[in-house]
């Protein structure tokens, strides 16, 4: 999606997907990147004609452009991240962002101490809404009386590449009270995890495992395995029995998650894990039910 | 007494600027490890190889003859519109909001419709920074630069908020059928000859129409006289009885209009529903247009065609090399460098040069 | 609003408005001089670009702001050739300067660290840190002040109080020294600068390259000091608001860090609301955050007036038709 | 005998295919001072910026007192001595006097130093030479015979020693040109050289000890002035034998075409430049308008061009006219039948860039005969310029040249061409004949006194007095803003015009000068 392939966070998470295919069978593959909206046809149609297949296109914005294509090209099996589109040769992926958002939502209400968390999202879409209103609940889940401040960074592309606002937007929140954001905001995320170590408060990556940048600071990240679902789309495409329809990938199938790893085993206390831990099973379970923001548009824990 | 001859000045000139512009790109790919024939070769190849290059070539042509036109408009007025970014986003909501109002039972009657939307919605946009411009002094350029973002913001919010389709991502349904431009792979068909698949559509023919039509303005018509009049001189306007506010508006909102009109071939056209960046900077690269044809329609034309290419062949370039697409960037702006401001560099040596040859005993002015 | 909160957006203010004064001056030198320049943008992008690389290939800050600096004179330099020498139309230059900064940096980036238009993250010695001033912690106590010193001017990096201090000295050069003396009198009458024996082309070059210099600053300081490395575009139109703010200023340099204090102002307050309720009704959030562009138009339009651009603005000097 | 102040030998220079200097050689004897006189255009004031370093000749050489002089720019000839005051000054308008004089000569990085240092030395020359002078009044407040002054202590703070001036009394009421005259005299008797170009053979004749004649980029002539006369040089100047005088039939003035009363302008920076203005034109009569450049005689035109707007009262046939808001623009005065010769051809009376045949339409381009439907009728435009172009004697005859490739003299023509032939009721006319040549200007006034003798009533506005003197039926004095007095030509004298034009309105008395140039002082005009 636009925000580059290199945003440390979902878009760098699929290219690694597709490299440790890479590595471990030694296929090939094409790739190319968005410049811009209008591309995204001409981009898909050349893929297509090139006899790529599986053809997997990143991001919920290609969604529309997919159900176009799609049907001229019955040979290829497209798979879209983010997004369904309802066609015979189509897999549609979609991550449950809002649950993996409600656990590190409760683990960021329970490392405050000021009872105010943050988060800063990247262009104002609905599913950046999503990942928000998870976090909100979550964090309303575990403390009622936590508040949860929400900054978009912009409202248009630009918005997922602004690393200077992203790191205002922290140190603003930081003013009011905030000492654990969670940045989903694609490569603004980077502003905002550096000023979050740069003013010593704790910070929630998105998408990959974000921990390593800065260890220390980083209390986990709310981890969605774009990488496992690209993988497993090539895998299976190369094995002939790539399924089409639509799959969601959720904390029970490991689809979304919170990551623990040496660089924030430290601030992680046993208490917190285990609180998540409960919750997590308890979602997976159906006891407890994370409200999803695109379902109605609307967020019973936060207003936008 | 011209101190160049015609030719020298609309063609040579020009052509010497764009191969200068070339050269500078070309030792660009070298510095990062390329090969520059090969990638002009893949250049050419993509843009101009086959219909399908044809189909795209045209398809982006489309958007910049209308865009050149609007700064070209502007250019004659001496305005300089910086806003064709934002006039056309505006175009495209106006467009959008045609296309969706009804369910269209022919494509031409939408089409009619959707020139009229795009055209007022741009005109409109380009009407405040004109007003700014023409009673409280506020510079235009830098008003029209504000427009851009202050555009791209609204659009954004009616997208998320007004006008979004159900689904995850910020863009209105798509165009009912009868709003489907027919392109030219379709047109092409009934006579027989096979086209590729590319969104080259109607509309541009609606840009060769508005070609000859801003030629009709500008050099037939009173409101053209006194455009270009206002844009050599303000003073000789006003001794004209040329009302300058009225001249900055109607340049502007003309302008705006052509901008506006660039959403019929890139929204009703192609993306058939309105997303949330349909310009692809298609409004800065009519800067580039509209001084490489030199302000003519003609001109505008033949650039947009050109850079069209450049748009095509940069995306076939991206595809088969690592060289990232800011390269047509970079070109751009190096023809915009070259043909716009180092004009003078290739200017005063050939105008040197042709007095040179043509050095005739000067008649000091006709005898008594 | 409550004074935590004001102190905030204070200090925030003076963060966003630091890299709007630094090429509002630069802007101001240029102008000044006879030779307008919108490509402010492109400058500090090839300077934010340069920096963040040599910051991040050298480990050493003060390397990369060397770098960033010499980039954004470079550029200058095209503009100056373009402009003065071969007599070309300014704005045009300034655009294309625009879209070849924009342009290149990501083609370079892309060369050299291959992540896509992205410089590696700088942390350590390759971002200037922040710098306590003298006396914050003990005077941090003190009412009003005290959080003033030590929370709003206190705590930033070297550049801002750079660009502080950038303030006096232009004002110093420009209206005590004798270059400054020949500076005003070239964008004013370049032909009385002619006809006294300097010559106009080596005052403009001049101004031009210090124009360079400080959009050289203004960039380094968003790469890193404000974030940490070079992103796409990561100017944001920072150019054309510092311009605007130039216009607001009357091209002084005491307006100036007046209208650039204005302009960061704007920017905090629309990054600390995400809406702002005005009672009757509230401005939606795409609204705030284009509010700085908005209110740029409103100022230019409603209360500069006719702002009397140096005379010679904008028009290259021609003495023989 | 010493070694000439200054030899130039074979001096040729060109702009583009303008030749405008041709092999021109000259000496001038030191502490004299040296007269050049041409007509417009002849190359005068490119021989000066040569030997002052302003523009760079294509071949010749300078002598500066005996030795070869390289002058490749302004500062070289500062350095040898040579200071100029230019026909179109050269002063920075928001900055001080002080400011203005230190400009290039400075003498330190700081200003504060330099500025005392100046201010010192300025009163001493001042004094020295009679030249008062306000050091930190700011150039845009002065009027125009100040800005002189500070040109002169220009060159004097940078101790010149040859003193070039362009044209300097053009701007100037006869009473300040002769406080120039007895300046230029005493630095003459300290022995320094002045070259004084001018095209008024009475001030060639009052101070000079040497002419010099250029006509068309060629120098025709130098010689002693006491040797010569008037008629002889102007007959050098123009290459044959001139008429000084205009010859027109007494006026047969009618009813009154034009009445202004109380007109009132406000400049944009809040300066008032009309105060008070009333006046009125019959049929059959010229009226011409003298006074000094900037008093307020380009407004009065503008107003009743319809270019600005105005308070007060103007009628025009007995109807009033719009002075402000709609119907007030220059398109409704001329359906109301006023013609407008403007007073700047080259900056409003033609698109410069526009063809002949499109300027011959200029103003009068929404005409019904230019139109055919919606669009404009190119053809009958053209048909009508060429008709204009012959009846005008405009050359060269080619409706496709553009304006700007026109020699001055018939840009004018196509100005006059179009705004005399559609005989209007009322014409405004500025500065006809400015930068034309002797030939043309013969036949514009002859155009002109034939519109009169239609019946068609002439506002003329000129800084020439002979041409106000030969061409107007009455004439009107202007000064800072007001009429100051009505005369007949046959009852006055360019005396008595004179002060009039310095704001002196009982001139039955000789005023001290020193009053005249108080009142100068204050006058705001300005002087593009
Ligand atoms: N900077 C210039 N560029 C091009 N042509 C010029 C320039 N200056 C003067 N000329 C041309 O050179 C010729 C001589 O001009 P110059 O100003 O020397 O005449 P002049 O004798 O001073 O006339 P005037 O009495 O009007 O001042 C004219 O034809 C003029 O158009
Ligand atoms: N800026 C210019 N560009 C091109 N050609 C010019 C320019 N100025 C003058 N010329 C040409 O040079 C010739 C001489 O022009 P100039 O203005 O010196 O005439 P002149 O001798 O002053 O005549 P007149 O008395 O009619 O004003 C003209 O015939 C014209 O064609
Ligand atoms: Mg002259
Ligand atoms: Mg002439």
């Amino acid at each position: 999606d636009l925000g580059g392939k290199f945003d440390k966070s979902f878009n760098e998470s699929a290219y690694t997907g597709a490299q440790r295919w890479v590595e471990e069978t030694g296929g090939d593959y094409m790739e190319t990147e968005l410049a811009s909206e209008a591309q995204r046809e001409q981009t898909m149609r050349r893929l297509a004609e090139r006899g790529a297949n599986p053809v997997v296109v990143l991001g919920f914005a290609n969604a529309s452009t997919l159900e176009a294509v799609a049907p001229d090209y019955p040979e290829t099996t497209f798979v879209i991240v983010d997004s369904v589109v309802e066609h015979p040769n189509v897999q549609s992926i979609m991550f449950s962002e809002h649950e993996g958002s409600y656990l590190v939502g409760m683990m960021a209400a329970m490392a405050s101490d000021s009872n105010t968390v943050s988060f800063v999202g990247g262009m104002d879409v609905p599913l950046i809404r999503k990942f928000a209103c998870g976090y909100a609940q979550g964090a309303k889940a575990t403390d009622e009386e936590v508040e949860v401040l929400v900054n978009m960074t912009g409202t248009t592309p630009a918005a997922w590449n602004d690393p200077v606002k992203g790191g205002e937007l922290t140190r603003s929140q930081i003013g009011q009270g905030s000492d654990v954001v969670f940045a989903a905001a694609g490569g603004t995320g980077v502003g905002v995890l550096q000023a979050a170590a740069d003013e010593g408060i704790l910070a929630i990556g998105v998408d990959s495992n974000q921990n390593y940048l800065h260890p220390g600071t980083m209390l986990t990240s709310m981890v969605k395995r774009v990488d496992n679902a690209v993988y497993d789309a090539f895998e299976a495409a190369e094995a002939g029995n790539l399924q089409t329809g639509v799959q969601v990938k959720d904390l029970e199938n490991q689809g979304v998650g919170y990551a623990m790893d040496q660089f924030n085993a430290d601030l992680v206390s046993d208490e917190m894990t285990e609180a998540v831990e409960t919750a997590k099973d308890r979602i997976i379970a159906g006891e407890i039910e994370v409200h999803d923001y695109t379902e109605d548009d609307s967020c019973p824990a936060i207003e936008f | 007494m011209q101190k160049l001859p015609r030719w020298a000045d609309i063609v040579l000139i020009p052509a010497i600027n764009l191969v200068l512009a070339l050269v500078v790109s070309g030792i660009v790919v070298t510095f990062i490890g390329q090969d520059p024939f090969a990638a002009l070769r893949i250049m050419v190849n993509g843009a101009v190889g086959s219909t399908y290059g044809w189909g795209y070539t045209l398809y982006y042509a489309t958007n910049f003859v209308f865009t050149g036109l609007a700064v070209a408009v502007a250019f004659h007025a001496k305005l300089f519109n910086i806003g064709g970014e934002g006039q056309a986003q505006l175009g495209s909501l106006g467009v959008a909001l045609v296309c969706l109002a009804l369910p269209w039972p022919h494509w031409s009657l939408a089409l009619l419709a959707a020139i009229l939307g795009g055209a007022v919605f741009g005109a409109a946009w380009a009407a405040i920074p004109a007003y700014l411009q023409a009673k409280r002094g506020s510079h235009i350029v830098i008003t029209t630069i504000m427009f851009n973002f202050i555009a791209s913001a609204l659009l954004v919010y009616l997208l998320v908020d007004t006008l979004k389709a159900p689904g995850m991502a910020p863009e209105t349904a798509r165009f009912p059928e009868g709003a489907h431009l027919p392109t030219a792979g379709d047109i092409l068909a009934l006579v027989g000859i096979p086209f590729s698949r590319t969104p080259l559509n109607v509309s541009f023919v609606v840009g060769l129409i508005a070609c000859w039509l801003v030629w009709l303005l500008l050099w037939r018509t009173r409101l053209g006289y006194e455009i270009r009049a206002f844009g050599q001189s303000e003073p000789a306007a006003r001794y004209a009885g040329i009302s300058p506010v009225r001249i900055t508006m109607l340049a502007m909102v003309i302008s705006g209009a052509l901008a506006g009109l660039m959403a019929v071939n890139a929204v009703m056209g192609e993306q058939e529903r309105l997303l949330q960046d349909n310009v692809l900077g298609a409004g800065f690269v009519g800067i580039a247009v509209a001084l490489m044809g030199r302000s003519h329609p003609v001109g505008v034309l033949i650039a947009a065609i050109l850079f069209g290419a450049l748009y095509q062949g940069g995306a076939e370039l991206e595809f088969e090399t690592s060289v990232p697409r800011e390269m047509v960037v970079v070109i751009q702006a190096l023809v915009i460098l070259f043909t716009g401001a180092l004009d003078g560099m290739v200017r005063s040596p050939l105008e040197r040069a042709f007095l040179r040859y043509n050095r005739k005993p000067v008649s000091h002015a006709p005898a008594e | 609003m409550i004074f935590p909160d004001a102190i905030q957006i204070a200090d925030s203010t003076i963060r966003l408005a630091t890299p709007l004064l630094l090429a509002c001056l630069a802007g101001l030198f240029s102008e000044r001089s006879g030779v307008f320049d919108i490509g402010l943008e492109g400058k500090m992008l090839v300077a934010a670009f340069f920096s963040a690389a040599v910051a991040a290939v050298t480990g050493s800050v003060w390397l990369g702001l060397g770098a960033g600096v010499a980039a954004a004179m470079a550029f200058a330099l095209i503009h100056a050739v373009a402009s003065i020498t071969f007599r070309g139309d300014q704005l045009i230059s300034g655009v294309a300067i625009n879209f070849l900064a924009a342009g290149m940096t990501v083609l370079i980036a892309q060369d050299w660290f291959e992540q896509g238009s992205r410089t590696p993250a700088l942390t350590g010695a390759a971002r200037f840190a922040p710098i306590r001033l003298p006396g914050a912690d003990a005077l941090s106590e003190v009412p009003l002040i005290g959080p003033f010193y030590a929370d709003v001017l206190s705590g930033h990096t070297i550049l801002v109080y750079a660009g502080l201090l950038a303030v006096p000295a232009t004002w110093y050069i420009l209206f005590r020294t004798r270059f400054g003396l020949r500076l005003r009198a070239v964008g004013e009458n370049p032909a009385a600068v002619d006809t006294a024996g300097i010559s106009v082309a080596r005052l403009r070059f001049s101004a031009v390259l210090i124009c360079g210099l400080l959009c050289g600053l203004a960039g380094a300081y968003l790469a890193t000091g404000l974030a940490a490395g070079f992103t796409k575009d990561m100017t944001a139109g920072r150019g054309f608001i510092a311009l605007a703010a130039l216009i607001f200023a009357k091209w002084r340099p005491w307006y100036a860090l007046g209208s650039c204090l204005l302009f960061g102002f704007l920017q905090a307050v629309s990054n600390r609301y995400s809406t702002i309720d005005l009672g009757l009704f509230e401005i939606p959030n795409a609204f705030v955050l284009a509010l700085p562009y908005i209110l740029t138009v409103v100022i230019l339009a409603g209360f500069v007036g006719r702002a009397v651009p140096p005379r010679a603005g904008g028009e290259p000097y021609v003495k023989e038709r | 005998m010493s070694a000439p102040a200054i030899e130039l030998r074979g001096i040729s220079k060109s702009f583009g295919p303008v030749r405008a200097n041709r092999d021109i050689s000259i000496t001038v004897r030191p502490g004299t001072i040296h007269g050049i006189i041409g007509e417009n255009g002849a190359g005068k004031s490119t021989l000066m910026s040569i030997l002052y370093g302003f523009y760079t000749a294509d071949a010749g050489e300078i002598r500066i007192h005996g030795n070869r002089a390289e002058i490749p720019d302004s500062q070289a000839a500062i350095r040898a001595g040579i200071g100029m005051v230019f026909q179109h000054f050269k002063l920075v308008q928001n900055f001080t006097v002080l400011e203005n004089i230190v400009l290039g000569a400075e003498g330190g990085r700081f200003l504060s130093t330099s500025l005392e240092k100046a201010r010192r030395l300025l009163k001493r020359l001042s004094d020295e030479y009679e030249l008062h002078v306000n050091p930190d009044a700011r150039i845009e407040d002065l009027g125009v015979g100040m800005q002189q002054r500070v040109e002169i202590l220009k060159a004097l703070y940078r101790q010149a020693d040859i003193l070039i001036l362009d044209e300097p009394t053009g701007v100037l009421t006869p009473s300040e040109a002769d406080h120039l005259f007895r300046i230029l005299q005493g630095l003459k008797r300290e022995g320094k050289t002045v070259i004084l170009i001018t095209h008024k053979l009475r001030e060639i004749m009052d101070v000079t000890d040497t002419v010099s004649v250029m006509r068309r980029g060629e120098m025709t002539a130098t010689v002693d002035t006491a040797s010569t006369s008037a008629p002889e040089l102007a007959e050098l100047m123009v290459g044959r034998k001139v008429l000084l005088r205009v010859d027109k039939a007494p006026a047969r003035p009618g009813d009154k075409v034009l009445e202004v009363d109380d007109l009132r302008v406000v400049d944009g920076a809040g300066v008032e430049r009309l105060r008070g203005v009333s006046l009125s034109v019959r049929r059959g009569e010229i009226l011409g308008l003298a006074g000094v450049a900037g008093n307020g005689q380009s407004d009065l035109l503008e107003v009743l061009g319809g270019m600005r707007a105005g308070t007060g009262r103007v009628t025009v046939n007995g109807t009033a006219l719009a002075l402000s808001g709609s119907g007030s623009d220059a398109r409704t005065r001329r359906r109301r039948g006023i013609g407008h010769v403007p007073e700047d051809r080259q900056r409003e009376g033609l698109v410069m860039d526009f063809h002949a045949w499109e300027n011959v339409g200029f103003g009068y381009h929404n005409d019904r005969r230019y139109a055919r439907g919606l669009l404009m009728d190119n053809a009958a435009l053209r048909a009508d310029a060429a008709a204009k172009i012959a009846k005008f004697d405009i050359r060269p005859a080619d409706p496709w040249q553009t304006a700007r490739n026109f020699s001055g003299g018939n840009q004018q023509k196509i100005v006059i061409a179009r705004e005399l032939e559609r005989e209007p009721d009322l014409l405004l006319v500025g500065q006809p004949t400015r930068g034309v040549d002797i030939g043309a200007i013969e036949f514009i006034h002859e155009q002109i006194v034939a519109l009169r003798d239609q019946g068609k009533a002439i506002l003329l506005v000129s800084v020439e007095l002979d041409e106000i003197m030969a061409l107007s039926d009455r004439i009107a004095v202007m000064f800072d803003g007001r009429i100051m007095g009505e005369r007949l030509p046959a009852e006055t004298d360019e005396r008595e015009l004179g002060l009039l034009m310095a704001g002196i309105a009982d001139t039955g008395r000789d005023h001290p000068v020193g009053e005249v140039e108080a009142n100068l002082a204050g006058t705001a005009g300005k002087r593009e």
